[in-house]
């Protein structure tokens, strides 16, 4: 049974390796891809459910028995966002399917998808520190193709720049793992943990785990995120959309994993520093956001609220703002790639991004711009919307930990991610139409599908919160309780 | 499921149902079947009156969020059944008058939609007793005010004026739902109910009064209070009938009701006396000072509503006193200004009511609200004359009118005020008569202005050509029934007092055992008070200054046009926007080497401040092994190789050099004992050479670095930084031994694994999953780096994208 | 034919190579074995490149020609290195040419090998038709009669090998 | 002049049959010595980028027409089905069985699972290492 | 003593290996430079050659063979670059 | 030993930190490529240098150098040439599409 | 002393020649004056020293341990055979790039050939 974790990382691989010798027949492409993440979906939602009614379960690859082998690890909090970046990426692909084009296709699109999400997905699954290192490059190396698939002139400019912030950022993981490992001697997540806490998290150590931080922060966009309004900003509209659902995430699911399990005894130093870092964060996301003509500009900015605002959860550190994280990251995974959709969506109708050449869009398209608007107002964390919960959650953790600044800027860079939301619908979606009814470019009904879907589970995660706390109590309790992850691990 | 809930959803049905259903009912019939839906809430909520009257309350529970206690609870007193009758009555009204007055070229399912929408939530936010609920419900109101505002989205105005109302009243409810938050911390309950039962384990706390703040901040700015009032006159681009429902009779009123219903909580404070109290006062002159100067009728009642709202805002502060003092007999006097409170808002909503519909005709029959454009419409518009007349004489506060009670009785709240000696009311407190009775006399002025400027005068040439005449009856319906309320309250107000407001009165005093001596007896003559002679005095300024008004007019040019709040508002925005543009661009320039040094930077800063701030600094060379002379040269060609590729301007030199470091690091893992490593090293390192040889023949050469000298000592120090900080760590976890390495595990590598090759085993078994990934991650390089030469943009592909 | 049966030398070429580099401490026919099949293997992949024919019969006459290879590297290596700890450099350095009478790739690969191993002399160019050598000489007046002088030998141990 | 390699080709065609020897030799050797899946697949690669190096891309593909980006394909599949067995027999992912089994001729020899997945990882490196270099190769 | 011989002997391929990393850096031209690092490949032969005694085991001969064969390569590959430019022809005779 | 190999990897980072910060293509390519040399060699270190015998059984049973590392640093090697791969080609094909080798006329700000 | 070790110093005293040879030669790479001359020295006693170095672990390890180690060999067949032909392609690619010979050399029987027509070079 344990054997099932494995899936959501080697089904996509298997097939994606499968569709390079189906190179040429396109749609046999999209359908075995397809049934793969519908599939993932599903074994993620199978696993969630054992996860969550019989405990965390591992799997000791090759059955060496940690902390000697590598290990998959599933709790509630990593087949979470397992769950959700699969959806999501089924989502895109559909999305992908009626927008790419046959050029990109057949150069082996759909590939290179599917090993992004196996590597998003081990990522969040594995129990071994140097094998995360090793799903990171896998996710990386995806992305690097990614965003240059297409071979635009500012797509490869922006590449070049993605891809040698990113070799830097894995060569300070590298670092980072060489000290880790000079000092801990092992590699095993629970390992380190459990070695950590015997030895109080001494300082060398909390210097350790401040690198850590900072390896990270770059591949989530706290506070060093450079890279990443550019990158965002080129690739075709689908693996945009991925990339904001799920790239940073991954490096956020890191520092949360890192920091609740591994190196929790000095938040003196980390968590503040956290904090500061998003803090930060969002000021500067706030600022991207406020001078963005364009609507990548405010997307990808929103991103970086975004980030910055769920590791106020982390640095927040109690119960709820944990909880509230959490919550906050399925949102965001699903509120983002539906913004992305739609930004390209808007760039394939119009053929411009600045907001203020596109005008009356909602005319046109009515269920389109009122899609929109309904995800313009989730991010805002409008109740009873995705983003609420989450929101409310991080709130009431940072008045407990009576983190006031922290709490002001979260709250208060809502407005900015309104005031810049509607800046688009206002200028883009309202106003006067140019282009008549007639002479519309239609919306493929693909696109739409995935619209609507992706709507839908915008107004579930909010309304319905409820059925999935059981599954984000869970993972909390694991988070808040490093023993609990140890011991599944370590003990038996 | 319970009648209350029902009510509150039935909005959001129908409207659910609009987009679905509009294109098979003819275009007229939507407003009707839309009509339906108030009405009937209506006549159902009118079934409560007697039982709230008795002092009955209903409350009902659903589960919504249990995990967080999130959860649904209604509660219907007399506090939420004085809004809901207002909500569904007046807004029953204005459907009615839409049906006339909206052309049936607008896109009617989107407006009545939107008003049910507004409907719906409006009255969540007045039966909910949860605070998460209520915030909801309070957003949704923002939400689809601006989505009315915005109706006519294709003018500029409308969507700059939707978007500041959203802006701002939604900042207003962040700022309200933080206060919520902090009022759940202290006291563990989302339950406005259960928190007034705990009052005074949570007074005591530090987030009292923070929590106060951010409420009334929300309260505020939805209820347009100075200075946030700044969103209102630009709201009136919506069509005239959302004006008169949204922006005068409910919407701009939640914030009314939360102050109402917090008042029991915080109702003791001294900031909140003086905050309700004070910004009312101040919104009230400020509103009624600036309706004088508006030319356009709408503007004009725009502010009017700023200055009424703000009079309500103020009693409301001025009733809170009374639960400073706690209930006796002495204090029981306070509350009448919070019964004046609640008997002003609903005359407000009868009378501005009235007056919207009214501006609406004339704006529907004569096609321009400038009052500089309008004038002696009396003959062409005798009913809507009389709405004008009766609903402006009201909000004059003269009898015998509505209005003219509550006025009164808000002026002697405010003398009465003026005899306390606590909050410091002893000294400053003077000015609240004084406040109260200079904007009554602007407000008569504008009053005056309405009627006078409207239907007096001579009539324009221009607009006799249009050959204007009255508005059809249908139009004419809701106004009439308004101001037939307006007369009627002045001639009934105890009926109002005792089945209405009284009930009321227990939600926002509800310590106080009985209601009924919170009711006064209004009754319309009461002597030759202060209050009276205050109304006298006003009247006789009122009419002098309105025919002044050319003389002293010009004091409104007094304040520089940049410096009011309007302007501010823009100034601020834009402001931001600048700022944030240009120091975003500043340092996110696209530049990959100032993102590089950014990184770096913070690199040192925050690996070696905290190394250093810990003191984790420890080095001896006691765990070190020997180091021969030959390993000592091979370390200096290593430095020299790479310290010639900094110099070096020769692509070719410097990935030889490169393959020199290889080579070397390879010769090093054979003098550190690692065969496998020294081989693939080797051929990976060859492998490179020739890669960077073959890609070299699209590659331009190094030229020299065109960097000034500043650059390039700043790169070096941030180099050597880098490097130190990387040293120094290194050293100190060279000499940290707290822990066996899991590698000895790995050295039983034949029993356990059956080979000999212990790394081998270790790729091939132990750690295989990392080699099967790793074979994945060199595939997809491959693949990619054939897609990313094979796929190229097509000449004609423009990079419409960035 | 005799291409076949090159390859097929070949073949037990690599299952030798196979079997020393095993290196086990008895060699086994399995292992043999196992190298043929390897052979097979990399023959298969290779087989087109295989036109030529490979003599591995005159057995002594490729040690003596290995045996004037190392001799020949020996001599050179010394006189290169005089040259370079004489304190003064006294060389005219230069290029001239030779025509050759071998002929086939590995003929004149031999002995092109061999010239460069040849004291102060480079073989540098070979002309489009094989048959004329380009060659830099260290100090021409010398490294010029010296090769001339060994020639005549290079290429009939050379001869004896493959003919 | 044109450029004459016929030193060059001629040693090369011996030198490669060395070079791909020892590839295959290390991929054998690598359990019970340095070598494995990696070095030895680098190692035919690079035999076959010689190749490449020595001829040109047409010569070498025409006696070598394989697709290598296909190649690739096939090892990863290969490592991965490796570990996917394990899934069949219910034992943990990537687990690997050795045994000594008795093949006729070569008489027993001990073959471990492990093989087929180094083989796998031999293969992807072959093919992406030759992928990689045509393509850059085949570009205007 | 044998030892310290072999190590004599080791600092000396050292020497002459940072001898010729000066002909690397120096250049001038670019086949100086492909000289001196084939020659630093055949070198580092010697010294895994002794490293190996130094050590006592069989374990680098392998890196010995792989070496030589690098070395090779990376020589024809450099002279292709600096003759033609090109690494790998597209068509044959060029 | 352990030390002075931490020491030539500062020196071996500090350069290639420098040439990272370059303008032109090929530094940075060249820089990165440095650093991971740099922290091959760490990590190497950071397992103690020479303080056993090579980590293959049957030639000597007595204390062999920690292999765990080594087999970190092969993945490690072969992800960096992956990736180097893949940042060569990226380069060149940016460099014909815009132009330029030179990150400061790669801002992409003037197309704006 | 015995054969054994008689041997043993031998290889051990080959191993120290090739140390010498190969700083004699690198030194020669600095020394000489063009790259066609220091390509002599690389192919021939660079190799030369390797193939001494190679020979004399050779000998060590047969005759310490006991092992004749058949990579040893192939390693120094596959030097002896290469070395030559690096040195070859190097002087080809040299001269084809127009690397100048050194001042003072003699005669140039290649030019006329290569670049007979200097503006137009049959490259
Ligand atoms: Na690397
Ligand atoms: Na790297």
């Amino acid at each position: 049974m344990n054997n099932l974790i494995v899936l959501p990382l080697i089904i996509p691989i298997i097939t994606g390796v499968i569709l390079v010798f189906l190179r040429h027949s396109i749609m046999l492409q999209r359908v075995i891809s397809t049934i793969t993440m519908i599939t993932v979906s599903i074994m993620s939602f199978i696993l969630l459910e054992i996860v969550e009614s019989e405990g965390i379960i591992r799997l000791d690859f090759s059955g060496w028995l940690p902390p000697f082998g590598i290990l998959f690890v599933a709790d509630s909090f990593a087949m979470l966002l397992v769950l959700t970046a699969s959806i999501v990426t089924t989502i895109c692909l559909l999305y992908a399917f009626s927008t790419i084009g046959k050029q990109i296709e057949t150069m082996f699109f759909y590939p290179f998808i599917l090993f992004l999400i196996a590597g998003v997905n081990g990522s969040f699954l594995t129990g071994d520190i140097f094998n995360l290192f090793v799903c990171f490059e896998v996710m990386l190396l995806s992305s690097y193709v990614l965003v240059a698939i297409g071979g635009k002139k500012v797509q490869l400019r922006e590449s070049l720049k993605y891809v040698l912030i990113n070799v830097v950022a894995s060569w300070m993981f590298l670092v980072a793992l060489a000290f880790l490992y000079g000092t801990v001697k092992t590699l095993n997540m629970a390992h380190i943990a459990q070695r950590v806490a015997e030895v109080g998290q001494e300082p060398l150590l909390t210097t350790v785990a401040v690198l850590f931080l900072l390896v990270f922060s770059l591949k989530a966009g706290l506070l060093l995120f450079f890279w990443l309004p550019g990158s965002y900003s080129v690739p075709p509209a689908a693996v945009q959309a991925l990339f904001a659902a799920l790239l940073t995430k991954v490096g956020i699911y890191a520092l949360i994993r890192t920091f609740t399990l591994m190196f929790p005894l000095n938040q003196d130093i980390t968590h503040t520093l956290i904090g500061v870092m998003a803090g930060i964060t969002i000021i500067a996301g706030c600022m991207g956001a406020l001078a963005g003509r364009d609507v990548y500009t405010i997307g990808t900015y929103n991103v970086i609220i975004g980030v910055g605002f769920i590791l106020i959860g982390l640095a927040v550190g109690t119960e709820a703002a944990i909880t509230g994280a959490i919550y906050y990251l399925i949102h965001d995974i699903v509120a983002k790639a539906l913004l992305f959709l739609i930004i390209g969506m808007m760039v394939y109708l119009t053929g411009e991004s600045v907001i203020k050449n596109m005008s009356g869009l909602i005319r046109n398209y009515p269920l389109f711009g009122w899609i929109y608007f309904i995800v313009l107002l989730a991010l805002t964390g409008v109740p009873p919307l995705s983003g609420f919960v989450g929101k409310i959650l991080i709130g009431q953790g940072a008045i407990e930990a009576e983190s006031y600044i922290l709490l002001a800027i979260g709250f208060a860079s809502s407005i900015i991610v309104l005031y810049s939301l509607l800046r688009i619908f206002l200028a883009s979606f309202f106003g006067e139409t140019t282009i008549s009814f007639e002479d519309r470019k239609p919306i493929p009904k693909g696109a739409y599908g995935s619209f609507i879907f992706l709507a839908v589970t915008i107004v579930f995660i909010g309304v319905g919160a409820e059925s999935l706390s059981v599954y984000v109590k869970d993972a909390v309790n694991t988070l808040m309780n490093p023993s609990v992850y140890i011991d599944a691990i370590l003990k038996g | 499921m319970t009648f209350e809930l029902a009510i509150i959803l039935l909005p959001f049905i129908v409207a659910a149902c609009i987009p679905i259903f509009y294109r098979r009912l003819p275009k007229k019939a939507i407003g009707w079947v839309v009509l339906m839906v108030p009405l009937s809430l209506f006549l159902l909520l009118t079934t409560y009156i007697p039982r709230i009257a008795k002092g009955q309350t209903f409350s009902n529970y659903y589960e919504w969020i249990p995990s967080f206690n999130i959860n649904f609870t209604t509660y219907l007193d007399g506090l939420s059944l004085i809004f809901s009758l207002l909500i569904t009555g007046v807004g029953s009204l204005v459907i009615l008058y839409s049906i006339f007055y909206l052309s049936k070229k607008e896109s009617l399912h989107h407006f009545y939609c939107y008003l049910l929408l507004f409907m719906g939530a409006m009255l969540g936010v007045v039966f909910s007793d949860h605070l998460l609920v209520l915030y909801t419900f309070w957003e949704l109101t923002s939400v689809s005010s601006f989505l009315l505002i915005a109706f006519w989205h294709h003018r500029k105005a409308s969507r700059a004026g939707a978007r500041k109302s959203m802006t701002i009243t939604v900042s207003g409810g962040i700022a309200m739902l933080v206060g919520f938050l902090m009022l759940y911390s202290m006291s563990e309950t989302f339950s406005i109910r259960e928190i007034i039962s705990n009052i005074d384990v949570i007074s005591e706390q530090s987030l009292f009064i923070p929590a106060l703040v951010l409420i009334l901040l929300g309260a505020f700015t939805k209820s347009a209070q100075f200075p946030f009032h700044i969103w209102l006159p630009d709201a009136m681009e919506a069509p005239t009938p959302v004006s008169a429902y949204l922006h005068s009779a409910t919407m701009v009123k939640a914030g009314i009701y939360l102050v109402a219903r917090f008042t029991p909580i915080f109702g003791g404070e001294m900031i909140w006396f003086w905050a309700v109290t004070g910004v009312g006062l101040l919104t009230l002159f400020w509103g009624s000072f600036n309706a004088v100067k508006q030319v356009d009728l709408k503007a004009l009642l725009a502010f009017s509503t700023v200055s009424q709202l703000g009079l309500i805002m103020s009693l409301l502060g001025l009733g809170s006193i009374a639960v400073y003092l706690g209930y006796s007999k002495d204090s029981i006097i306070y509350t009448q200004a919070a019964f004046a409170a609640l008997f002003h808002l609903i005359n407000h909503s009868t009378f501005k009511g009235a007056l919207f519909m009214m501006v609406g005709i004339v704006d529907h029959e004569i096609g321009t609200r400038d009052i500089r454009r309008l004038g002696g419409l009396m003959p062409i518009l005798p009913f809507t004359f009389t709405v004008a007349l009766i609903g402006s004489l009201s909000m004059a506060g003269m009898p015998p009118f509505n209005g003219f009670l509550s006025k009164e009785m808000f002026f002697a709240a405010t003398l009465k005020i003026t005899q306390l000696d606590v909050f410091s009311i002893d000294t400053i407190g003077v000015l609240i008569p004084v406040v109260a009775w200079v904007a009554s006399i602007f407000t008569f002025v504008y009053c005056l202005i309405i009627v006078g400027k409207t239907f007096f005068g001579k009539i324009k040439p221009d607009i006799l050509e249009k050959n204007p005449h009255e508005a059809p009856i249908g139009m004419l319906i809701s106004p009439f029934i308004l101001i037939g309320l307006v007369v009627g309250i002045f001639i009934f107000p105890n009926l109002l007092g005792h089945y209405i407001l009284q009930p009321a009165m227990a939600g926002i005093y509800p310590t106080f055992p009985s209601t009924e001596e919170l009711t006064p007896h209004i009754s319309a003559w009461h002597g030759f008070n202060m209050e009276l002679w205050m109304t006298i005095g006003v009247v006789i300024l009122g009419i002098t200054l309105y025919f002044l008004l050319k003389r002293w007019k010009p004091i409104y040019r007094w304040i520089p046009q940049r410096l009011t709040l309007n302007s501010l508002y823009e100034t601020v925005i834009s402001f931001s926007e600048n700022v944030s543009e240009s120091l975003t661009k500043r340092y996110m320039n696209g530049n990959l080497t100032h993102y590089f040094s950014y990184i770096y930077m913070v690199f040192v800063i925050v690996v070696a401040g905290v190394f250093f701030l810990t003191n984790s600094f420890e080095w001896s060379l006691v765990n070190n092994s020997s180091v021969e002379s030959f390993e000592l040269i091979l370390v200096f060609v290593v430095i020299f190789a790479a310290v010639a590729i900094l110099f070096t301007t020769s692509r070719i030199a410097s990935v030889l050099l490169n393959g020199v470091l290889g080579y070397s690091v390879a010769f090093f893992f054979v003098i550190f004992r690692a065969p496998d490593l020294a081989l693939t090293q080797l051929v990976v390192e060859s492998v490179t050479t020739a890669l960077f040889l073959i890609c070299f023949k699209f590659l331009p050469d190094l030229t020299p670095e065109r960097t000034s000298k500043r650059v390039k000592v700043s790169n070096g120090v941030i180099s050597i930084l880098v490097g130190a900080t990387v040293t120094i760590v290194g050293l100190a976890v060279v000499n940290y031994e707290k822990f066996e390495t899991i590698s000895t595990y790995f050295e039983d590598a034949y029993n356990l694994a059956g080979g000999k090759n212990i790394v081998n085993t270790i790729l091939g078994d132990f750690r295989a999953f990392d080699t099967m990934l790793e074979v994945v991650v060199l595939f997809i390089a491959g693949l990619g780096v054939y897609t990313i030469i094979k796929l190229k943009a097509k000449k004609g592909d423009a990079d419409i994208e960035n | 034919m005799s291409g076949l049966f090159g390859q097929f030398l070949l073949n037990l070429f690599i299952a030798l190579l196979w079997l020393l580099l095993v290196d086990a401490p008895t060699p086994e026919i399995t292992t043999f074995f196992s190298g043929f099949v390897v052979g097979i293997g990399i023959l298969y992949v290779m087989h087109r490149f295989f036109g030529t024919r490979f003599y591995l019969k005159r057995v002594m006459k490729l040690v003596n020609l290995i045996l004037l290879f190392i001799k020949e590297i020996l001599i050179s290596s010394f006189s290169v290195m005089k040259q370079i700890i004489t304190p003064k450099l006294n060389i005219t350095p230069g290029i001239f040419t030779y025509k050759t009478n071998l002929e086939g790739e590995w003929e004149v690969t031999a002995l092109a090998l061999l010239l460069t191993l040849t004291p102060g002399s480079v073989v540098m160019e070979v002309s489009e038709e094989g048959d004329v050598f380009y060659i830099h000489a260290m100090d021409i007046e010398q490294s010029k009669e010296e090769v001339i002088r060994s020639i005549g030998k290079f290429e009939k141990a050379i001869m004896e090998v493959t003919r | 002049m044109k450029i004459n390699d016929v030193i060059l080709r001629t040693v090369v065609k011996g030198v490669v049959f060395i070079i791909l020897t020892l590839g295959v030799y290390l991929f054998f050797s690598g359990h019970n010595a340095p070598g494995g899946g990696f070095i030895g697949g680098l190692v035919l690669g690079s035999g076959i980028v010689l190749l490449y190096i020595t001829y040109d891309l047409e010569t070498v593909h025409k006696k070598m027409p394989f697709d290598f980006k296909k190649v690739a394909a096939f090892g990863v599949l290969l490592a991965t089905g490796s570990a996917i067995g394990s899934l069949y027999f219910n034992a943990p992912f990537l687990s690997q069985t050795d045994g000594y089994f008795n093949i006729p001729i070569l008489g027993e020899k001990h073959l471990t699972t492990v093989t087929i997945f180094e083989a796998g990882v031999a293969l992807t490196v072959i093919g992406t290492l030759v992928t990689i270099i045509l393509s850059i190769s085949e570009d205007e | 003593m044998k030892e310290t011989i072999l190590l004599i002997a080791l600092t000396l391929f050292m020497v002459a290996i940072a001898i010729l990393l000066y002909r690397v850096i120096m250049g001038p031209s670019m086949p100086d430079r492909a000289i001196a690092l084939d020659t630093i490949g055949v070198n580092l032969i010697s010294a895994i050659a002794i490293v190996s005694i130094l050590l006592k085991t069989k374990a680098f001969l392998e890196a010995i063979l792989i070496l030589g064969i690098l070395a090779f390569i990376g020589t024809i590959a450099f002279s292709k670059y600096i003759e033609r430019g090109v690494i790998v022809e597209r068509k044959g005779d060029s | 030993m352990e030390s002075l190999i931490v020491i030539l990897v500062g020196i071996l980072v500090s350069v290639g930190t420098y040439l990272v910060l370059s303008r032109h293509m090929i530094r940075v390519i060249v820089g990165t490529a440095i650093l991971s040399h740099a922290v091959h060699l760490l990590i190497l270190a950071m397992g103690g240098l020479k303080k056993g015998v090579v980590p293959l059984l049957g030639q000597s049973e007595d204390g062999f150098t920690d292999a765990l590392p080594q087999a970190l640093i092969l993945t490690a090697i072969v992800i960096s040439f992956a990736t180097t791969a893949f940042l060569l080609v990226l380069a060149y094909r940016t460099y014909k599409t815009n132009g330029t080798a030179d990150f400061r006329e790669l801002r992409g700000i003037s197309d704006e | 002393m015995s054969v054994k070790e008689t041997l043993e110093w031998a290889a051990i005293l080959l191993i120290l020649l090739g140390g010498i040879i190969s700083v004699i030669s690198a030194l020669g790479l600095i020394r000489l004056p063009d790259v066609y001359t220091r390509s002599h020295a690389a192919s021939k006693s660079s190799t030369l020293a390797v193939l001494v170095c190679l020979t004399g672990a050779f000998i060590y390890f047969w005759f310490h341990d006991g092992y004749v180690s058949i990579r040893l060999i192939l390693g120094i067949i596959f030097v002896f055979i290469t070395a030559p032909v690096a040195g070859h392609l190097i002087c080809r690619a040299a001269y084809r790039s127009r690397v100048p010979l050194a001042e003072g050399s003699g005669e140039d029987e290649l030019k006329p050939l290569l670049f007979a027509n200097e503006d137009k070079p049959d490259l």
